[in-house]
């Protein structure tokens, strides 16, 4: 029940956060910024609106939008919010989790190059290149999370006694994880450094430009499967620094979604503070993250023995 | 009366130089047929030798006999057909001494006597030699005079050997006839000296005859520039003859206690044989050079195989016999190219499948035997070789072996298949494809195929027997 | 045996039947085809069968004195299985594939072979000695030869060939060496004496073994033959090159592993880093390629990678003590074994569509397709997903299986954990790699806008070509969706093969349903957001237009995204791996007329037999040739060097 | 009977001798002609075949016929029609190739001393003599260009052979077979040779063996 309750919040609240994004960004330009609530706005107004499709498109484009979603709603019933059992786990959820949002992204990709547009297979191109090299770095942590409490679920890291945390023997390494899941985060989820979801470029964007031809519900599916990851990522970054489940569920949910808001806002910040990369030097920020990781899982092997 | 083996095809052959063209085309291959069927009388036993004291019934000798006997009856087809496609000149001389050649051949088989082998395999050069000379080009002229006077000087160190081996008898005051039947009986008792120093002329002798490297630089010019059926004679029966004579000596050497220094001579002459051969293979321009240089290498193999002993030497022997058969038809396929194409350069070569189909078919079918892949014979004896290599602790040498088997098979196949497949789009072919030009090469293949098949139990046990006294055996 | 045997020789009789009533096409065609699925399906049943499956023997003295000797064990059935399922079908495509009437022997030729190639591969599977082993791989080389030579009026075909026949002879003299030695110890030609070498020994007879088997496996540095002999042969032979024939090797490599019996850890992680550097390497150079045929070879290399990776983990967990590792090591290995046989299969398949069909290779050079043939297109999306290893494909199951057995693999300590953890790290890059590739082909060959108009008239394959192609891809997704009686039959075969190892029933089955839920709940999902999506999109309208582009107005189908330029930026970043060469005209003037751009990746190993190989090989046999120089003074000068050299050898 | 023989010996020695350092093809003929008598009658001066019979006489006799003048003869013959009569330019100059007879010598009685063997008294001399020959023969091949001359040079390395052959063993167990095989062999050898060496001049309008390159690789 509990579980049931915790997917439920979290498919209702995933559209709020990128709101605050935007609240803080308007705090640092010194506006008022949207409301709060915007994204939630723009989703039932993309519901309600038609569609439009390109004549170059098959079938193809219009199951993008679908597999995007689905994929991101399936990450989010596996993920143990706040060290609430999730609904489902099993030993190696993780790898298919990772696998299925790839699935995502596969259709994400076909779907752009579907158009026939120059500017949406520029983006396609890089969303699959930067996406190689995040899941590198994604299976790296895998790794170290493997080597530190011989899981292989988010349930299993994230519930119970053994539970990966800051506060865990070895936790002292997962700082260096959380500034690399905050970089792929960064990556994954096309924000600033990586990407700049409010850029008016074409040229420049990545995801943006993917779905410039979706149109209506189709947008709304992919705008919603993106919130969703978002929220995956930020959820796993927030159950990387403290163990919620210690306290009582209700109070778990409430400091763990706390946290969320923090990781949220910490993405409003970065994007505040700092300029998009250039397109040639965004690999190279990916790596920096695997590196990380993967100093991490080396300094794990000198610790655990 | 076993000596009519040899002594039937010279007398045919002598009269023959005086027959008219005709005739002269019937007694050749009606001789053949007499000699597979006198010599399938010899494999029964029921002839025996006159001249004991020359002439024997050696069973390396008699398998060697029966393969020649076999592929020389084809050849003579092919060559009746081809001799009136090409309007030879003076063909009753070559008909003459391919018969005459057949004798002296058959007469190495036979010969137990040192200095009769010497002689047979002295007179193998001087009756071939008109046989490479026949059309007196200025290359076939060429390649005459390299085979004779190489050869002559092979052939006379041989005969140096050969004295010592009688000195190594005089040495340890030993009289017996000079027959290799007396000699292996008392091998024991030689003096060791000079038996190896004698045998270190033979090699060198009868190995410039057989095609080792570095002796064998007449080969290539003298298998290329003669006309197909002799190329095909040449390589394919006159080698084994060179070889009978070296083994022979290697038995001997073998039987007095010093095999181990013979066998690392077949040994290294057989690698270095391989070696050189793999080198003119790769990128060579003439495609009757490349069967030649593909020759050397198979004696190459039979040396090695016979210096390696055991189960190598089995598979030395199945070698002899699939590699006359597989390189005698290459040599006659190649002889329709020839006669279709007008050149023996492979860039000038090009698209047999659509132009001669069937020589194609036996052309390829034979490449793919000589690479040692099945349904041939040579690969299961390539396989025993390199079985019997390994398992006689030669590492070092396999590795060079089945390094430059690669490399041979590299050089083969980018020719065949440029030859078979590639270029040419449209050719006049000179001359068809006649049924007597077409169907030796793919009885020469068939047998090889049967025999890798279903080899007869008296051929089997001929090998047996011949192994047999140099201690190879089949199972370790 | 005996159904077994009967199978094969309906097959056989299918290829010379062909080739007999060559000139009767549509006869031939028919006739050969009936008997070879005939064939086909005796012999899958026979391996059900209590008296001709696992353990049934029968044996033959050849020659007099070699003993032949066929025996089916478990390991036998499994590699049985995909040569029996895969051939038919291949036979099946074949029929709509080459229709000419006008080549009827030409194609009767190809059926032959293939017929003797199928043959020739269950008679390796099924070998019960080193030479009847050795025998049938014989065979299966040279038929494969020839129909990789099958186009032979092209120089790339004869060029692709050539290499594939010297590659091939190189490979299986590396394997004789490897069983002359267990020969050479034990004096017979049983599998059984290996397990008796001295350990050391062992290791040498592993090495041969493997870099000849995995020369036809295609392992890196090993497979250079292979992207150019798959894309040569027509695309069914393609199929069963890559889907079937490159996993003898595979089966040559296990065999070995365990005639041998070895407990050295090195073999195991020689496995590993030959199979994490396959499948890198060739995933890499599989995105620098451009002609689709030749970017599906790459791709076996990929996929052999990852079976090596398994089989490798599995080897490593074997000595290590460590039963999770090894069975799911060894099983992922295998699973993926079949399941790359199915899809790799389905993609040469839908890829020999599209060529028939358009005459076309290059990916830049087509586009849109999936409208004018969408079977063929949702059948090559769904072997898409599955070679990427995104569920619910097949391909999925299979790598899982092996992450499974690698994450079990980090207890593990020093060199061993390293190599574990680069294994999951290459398998992830691997995963990525893949799907980027495939996000290429899909992309650039079957949507978007056609890149010639002639592209818009072509058909849709017909059912000869579509049925097996709509076949594979519902295997695909059957053994996605329901893979718990695949994982079984797997474990199954591992646990015969290796008795000593005991994996945990319980584990195996959980795992195995936790891999359908998941499947069927992605399923579900999708689904269900379709339905979602059909609620909001009732009466609502639905406009077309053209793609927007970006205020460009004047948009061409040539300015869409080339797959040169999709996949440049991912392979540049993997520079010193490949080798990337950019042709590039240059502009002059002002206002230039032309220019032209072009960029190729070529594969290191390549390059690397060239340099290191082939070139100095080639110089220095060249200068040799110096020996044969036409002076008869010098060649007698030779003899006389000969006599000299021997009598100071004699006498020193 | 011994200072007989040695005197023999002496003159093929010279013979060899003065055949590397000739260039006139017709003396080259007849110092072949000198040495090929003188070499068949060695086994008649040498104690251990002094029991000859009638048999064997004639033997000897048709030898001495052979080499002394039925293969010269031959060769002579074809000097004539080759017309050509100098060796012009030796592959290895005439000084050096004396120079070479005389290094042969010294390397002949060395290995001769060296080879454990118990030769009859005065045989050393003759395995000297025959070495030497033989050396030289060999060298006449590979030093020389003309045709007839490498001709010779085999003819040498045979009575080379010979020689050795009649040093080293005994008569008993070779029945004249040896002897036999030699003649034949020189004798279809040579005519061989003849024929070809006639074609190669027509052919080529020279007798020259650097003319004859064409076959190499």
């Amino acid at each position: 029940m509990e579980s049931i309750l915790s997917f439920g919040v979290a498919l209702l609240v995933a559209p709020l956060f990128p709101g605050i994004i935007l609240k803080v960004k308007a705090f640092f330009a010194g506006k008022k910024g949207p409301p709060l609530l915007i994204k939630y706005y723009t989703l039932v107004k993309l519901l309600r609106k038609g569609f439009v499709y390109s004549t170059s498109t098959s079938l193809v484009f219009r199951m993008g939008p679908i597999v995007v979603c689905a994929t991101a709603l399936m990450a989010l019933l596996f993920f143990p919010f706040g060290g609430v059992a999730p609904l489902l786990f099993f030993q190696g959820d993780v790898i298919v989790l990772f696998y299925v949002m790839g699935l995502g992204r596969f259709f994400m990709v076909i779907a752009a190059l579907d158009t026939a547009s120059p500017f949406e297979g520029m983006g396609a191109a890089r969303e699959a290149f930067f996406g190689t090299l995040a899941e590198a770095s994604i299976f790296t942590m895998l790794i170290l999370f493997y080597r530190m409490n011989g899981s292989l679920s988010l349930a299993g890291y994230f519930t119970g006694p053994e539970a990966i945390s800051q506060t865990a023997p070895a936790g002292a390494l997962l700082l260096l994880v959380i500034v690399a899941l905050f970089m792929v985060l960064l990556a994954e989820n096309s924000r600033v450094p990586v990407d700049d979801p409010a850029t008016h470029l074409e040229l420049t964007m990545i995801h943006e430009v993917m779905i410039l031809d979706h149109s209506g519900p189709d947008l709304a599916l992919i705008e919603y499967g993106s919130f969703c990851k978002l929220l995956f990522y930020a959820s796993f970054v927030a159950m990387l620094i403290y163990p919620f489940h210690q306290f009582g569920p209700v109070l778990a949910m409430a400091l763990f979604y706390g946290a969320v808001a923090l990781v949220y806002v910490a993405i409003g910040i970065t994007e505040s503070i700092m300029a998009r990369l250039k397109m040639n030097l965004v690999p190279k920020y990916i790596l920096t993250s695997f590196t990380l990781a993967f100093f991490a899982v080396i300094l794990s092997m000198g610790i655990s023995q | 009366m076993i000596e009519f083996i040899f002594l039937l095809p010279m007398m045919t052959g002598i009269i023959a130089l005086f027959l008219p063209v005709n005739l002269g085309r019937g007694v050749l291959v009606v001789t053949a047929l007499l000699h597979l069927q006198v010599c399938v009388m010899g494999w029964m036993g029921k002839l025996e030798p006159i001249f004991g004291a020359f002439f024997g019934r050696s069973p390396e000798g008699m398998l060697v006999l029966l393969v020649t006997s076999f592929i020389f009856l084809f050849i003579a087809m092919y060559a009746v057909s081809y001799m009136a496609e090409t309007s030879m000149q003076s063909e009753p001389i070559f008909i003459g001494c391919m018969l005459l050649f057949l004798g002296t051949m058959s007469m190495v088989a036979l010969a137990d006597h040192l200095i009769v082998l010497w002689i047979a395999i002295e007179a193998t050069t001087l009756v071939s030699a008109p046989l490479i000379f026949i059309n007196r080009s200025k290359r076939a002229l060429e390649a005459t005079w390299k085979y004779v006077l190489i050869c002559s000087v092979g052939i006379a160190l041989a005969l140096l050997g050969c004295f010592f081996v009688t000195l190594s008898m005089d040495v340890a005051a030993i009289n017996v006839p000079l027959t290799f039947t007396s000699l292996n009986a008392v091998a024991e008792r030689l003096d060791p000296f000079w038996l190896s120093f004698g045998f270190i002329f033979i090699i060198i002798g009868y190995g410039t005859k057989m095609g080792l490297a570095p002796m064998h630089t007449w080969l290539p010019d003298a298998h290329s520039e003669a006309p197909s059926p002799a190329s095909a004679l040449l390589s394919g029966a006159l080698l084994n003859c060179a070889f009978l004579g070296v083994y022979k000596f290697h038995t001997l050497m073998h039987l007095a206690g010093l095999g181990s220094f013979s066998s690392n001579l077949l040994i290294g002459f057989g690698l270095v044989s391989m070696v050189v051969a793999g080198i003119f293979i790769l990128r060579q321009p003439d495609y009757k050079r490349m069967l030649a240089y593909s020759s050397i290498e198979n004696m190459g193999i039979i040396a090695f195989g016979v210096g390696i002993g055991g189960i190598a030497l089995y598979g030395a022997l199945l070698h002899l016999i699939h590699h006359s058969l597989l390189k005698s038809s290459l040599f006659l396929s190649s002889g329709n190219i020839l006669l279709g194409f007008g050149s023996k350069l492979v860039a000038l070569v090009g698209g047999l499948t659509r132009f001669l189909p069937k020589t194609a078919v036996s052309f390829l079918a034979g490449f793919v035997g000589i690479s040692g892949l099945p349904p041939f014979g040579l690969f299961i004896s390539e396989l025993c070789i390199i079985f019997g290599a390994f398992q006689a602790g030669h590492y070092l040498a396999a590795i060079v072996f089945i390094a430059s088997l690669v490399l041979i098979v590299a050089g083969m196949a980018q020719i065949v298949t440029d030859m078979s497949f590639g270029g040419g789009d449209q050719v006049e072919i000179l001359v068809g494809e006649g049924f007597f030009r077409v169907m030796p090469p793919y009885v020469l293949l068939a047998a090889s195929i049967i025999l890798c098949v279903w080899l007869p139990d008296e051929i089997y046990q001929t090998i047996i027997n011949t192994i047999s006294v140099i201690g190879g055996t089949i199972h370790g | 045996m005996n159904y077994f045997f009967a199978a094969l020789g309906l097959v056989l009789t299918g290829g010379v039947a062909a080739l007999i009533f060559h000139r009767q096409f549509l006869f031939a065609k028919g006739f050969s085809l009936l008997l070879t699925v005939a064939g086909c399906a005796l012999g899958l049943a026979s391996l059900a069968l209590p008296s001709d499956g696992p353990a049934a023997d029968w044996s033959l003295t050849w020659l007099q004195i070699f003993p032949l000797s066929c025996s089916v064990d478990s390991l036998s059935a499994f590699f049985l299985v995909p040569i029996f399922l895969i051939c038919p079908l291949a036979a099946v495509y074949n029929i709509g594939y080459q229709d000419d009437a006008g080549a009827s022997l030409k194609t009767m030729v190809g059926v032959f072979f293939l017929n003797l190639l199928l043959v020739a591969m269950a008679l390796v599977v099924v070998a019960g000695n080193l030479l009847t082993l050795l025998l049938a791989w014989e065979v299966m080389s040279l038929s494969s030869f020839f129909l990789v030579l099958y186009d032979f009026k092209k120089e790339t075909t004869r060029k692709a060939a050539y290499l594939y026949l010297v590659f091939s002879q190189a490979g299986v003299l590396l394997i004789s060496a490897a069983f002359a030695i267990i020969f050479g110890s034990t004096g017979s030609f049983l599998f059984a004496g290996a397990a008796t070498l001295p350990a050391d020994i062992k290791l040498l007879v592993f090495f041969l073994a493997c870099a000849g088997f995995g020369s036809k496996a295609g392992v890196f540095p090993l497979h250079i033959w292979l992207p150019h002999a798959h894309p040569a042969a027509p695309s069914h032979i393609s199929a069963v090159l890559s889907g079937v024939m490159i996993k003898m090797g595979i089966y040559g490599i296990v065999r070995t592993y365990l005639l041998l019996g070895s407990q050295d850890p090195l073999i195991g992680q020689a496995v590993l880093v030959l199979g994490m550097a396959s499948g890198v390497l060739g995933v890499l150079y599989a995105l620098g390629k451009h002609d689709i045929k030749r970017l599906l070879a790459y791709h076996s290399v990929e996929n052999i990678g990852i079976i090596m990776i398994g089989l490798g983990l599995g080897m490593l967990g074997a000595t290590l003590g460590n039963p999770v590792m090894a069975g799911f090591g060894f099983a992922g290995g295998l699973l993926h074994v079949f399941n790359h046989s199915i899809f790799k299969s389905l993609l040469f398949m839908g890829a020999g569509a599209v060529v028939k069909a358009t005459g076309l290779l290059h990916v830049d050079d087509l586009g849109g397709l999936i409208k004018q043939m969408p079977v063929t297109g949702r059948s090559f999306i769904a072997g898409s997903v599955s070679i990427s290893g995104l569920p619910p494909g097949n391909g999925f199951i299979s790598e899982f299986l092996i992450y499974f057995a690698a994450f079990h693999g980090l207890s593990e300590t020093g060199a061993n954990l390293i190599l574990v953890m680069l294994a999951i790290i290459s398998l992830a890059v691997i995963g990525g790699l893949a799907a980027a590739c495939f996000t290429k082909v899909v992309g650039i060959v079957f949507l978007g806008e056609p890149r010639h108009e002639e592209l818009r008239s072509v058909g849709e394959a017909g059912s000869w070509m579509s049925l097996p192609m709509l076949l594979l891809a519902s295997f695909c997704l059957v053994i996605g969706v329901f893979p718990e009686p695949f994982i079984n039959a797997v474990f199954r075969t591992v646990a015969q093969m290796v008795p000593a190892l005991t994996v945990d029933h319980v584990l195996v089955a959980t795992v195995g349903t936790n891999l359908a839920w998941a499947s069927r709940l992605l399923l579900l999902m999708v689904l269900l957001i379709m339905a979602v999506r059909k609620a909001f999109s009732l009466r609502k309208e639905v406009a077309r237009g053209p793609t927007w582009g970006c205020g460009f107005t004047r948009p061409t189908v040539r300015m869409q995204y080339s797959g040169t330029s999709y996949a440049l930026s991912i392979v540049s970043f993997y520079r010193p791996f490949a080798r990337i060469r950019t042709i590039w005209s240059g502009i002059d003037t002002i206002f230039p007329k032309q220019a032209a751009y072009a960029s190729r990746v070529d594969d290191i190993a390549e390059i690397a037999l060239h340099r290191f190989l082939v070139s100095p090989v080639a110089f220095v046999l060249g200068k040799l040739r110096w020996i044969q120089h036409g002076h008869i003074q010098l060649y007698i000068g030779y003899i006389i060097g000969t006599i000299a050299v021997l009598l100071l050898i004699f006498f020193l | 009977m011994i200072n007989m023989t040695n005197t023999i010996l002496v003159i093929i020695l010279l013979s060899v001798l003065l055949s590397l350092a000739s260039n006139r093809l017709s003396a080259l003929v007849r110092i072949m002609a000198l040495q090929g008598v003188m070499v068949s009658l060695t086994p008649l001066f040498l104690e251990h075949h002094s029991n000859l019979g009638s048999g064997g006489l004639i033997f000897f006799q048709i030898m001495i016929l052979i080499k002394g003048l039925l293969i010269p003869g031959l060769l002579f013959m074809a000097v004539r029609k080759v017309s050509i009569t100098r060796e012009i330019e030796p592959l290895i100059g005439y000084h050096a190739s004396l120079f070479f007879g005389l290094v042969c010598i010294l390397l002949s009685g060395y290995i001769t001393s060296r080879l454990q063997v118990s030769l009859p008294a005065g045989h050393e001399l003759l395995l000297i003599t025959a070495i030497t020959t033989l050396a030289a023969g060999l060298f006449l091949m590979m030093g020389r260009t003309k045709a007839i001359t490498q001709v010779i040079g085999y003819l040498m390395l045979e009575n080379g052979i010979y020689l050795i052959g009649t040093a080293l063993t005994k008569q008993s167990h070779t029945l004249y077979v040896v002897e036999f095989g030699v003649l034949l062999d020189l004798l279809v050898g040579v005519m061989i040779m003849g024929i070809i060496l006639h074609n190669i001049n027509h052919a080529f309008d020279d007798v020259d063996t650097t003319l004859m390159r064409r076959l190499k690789d």
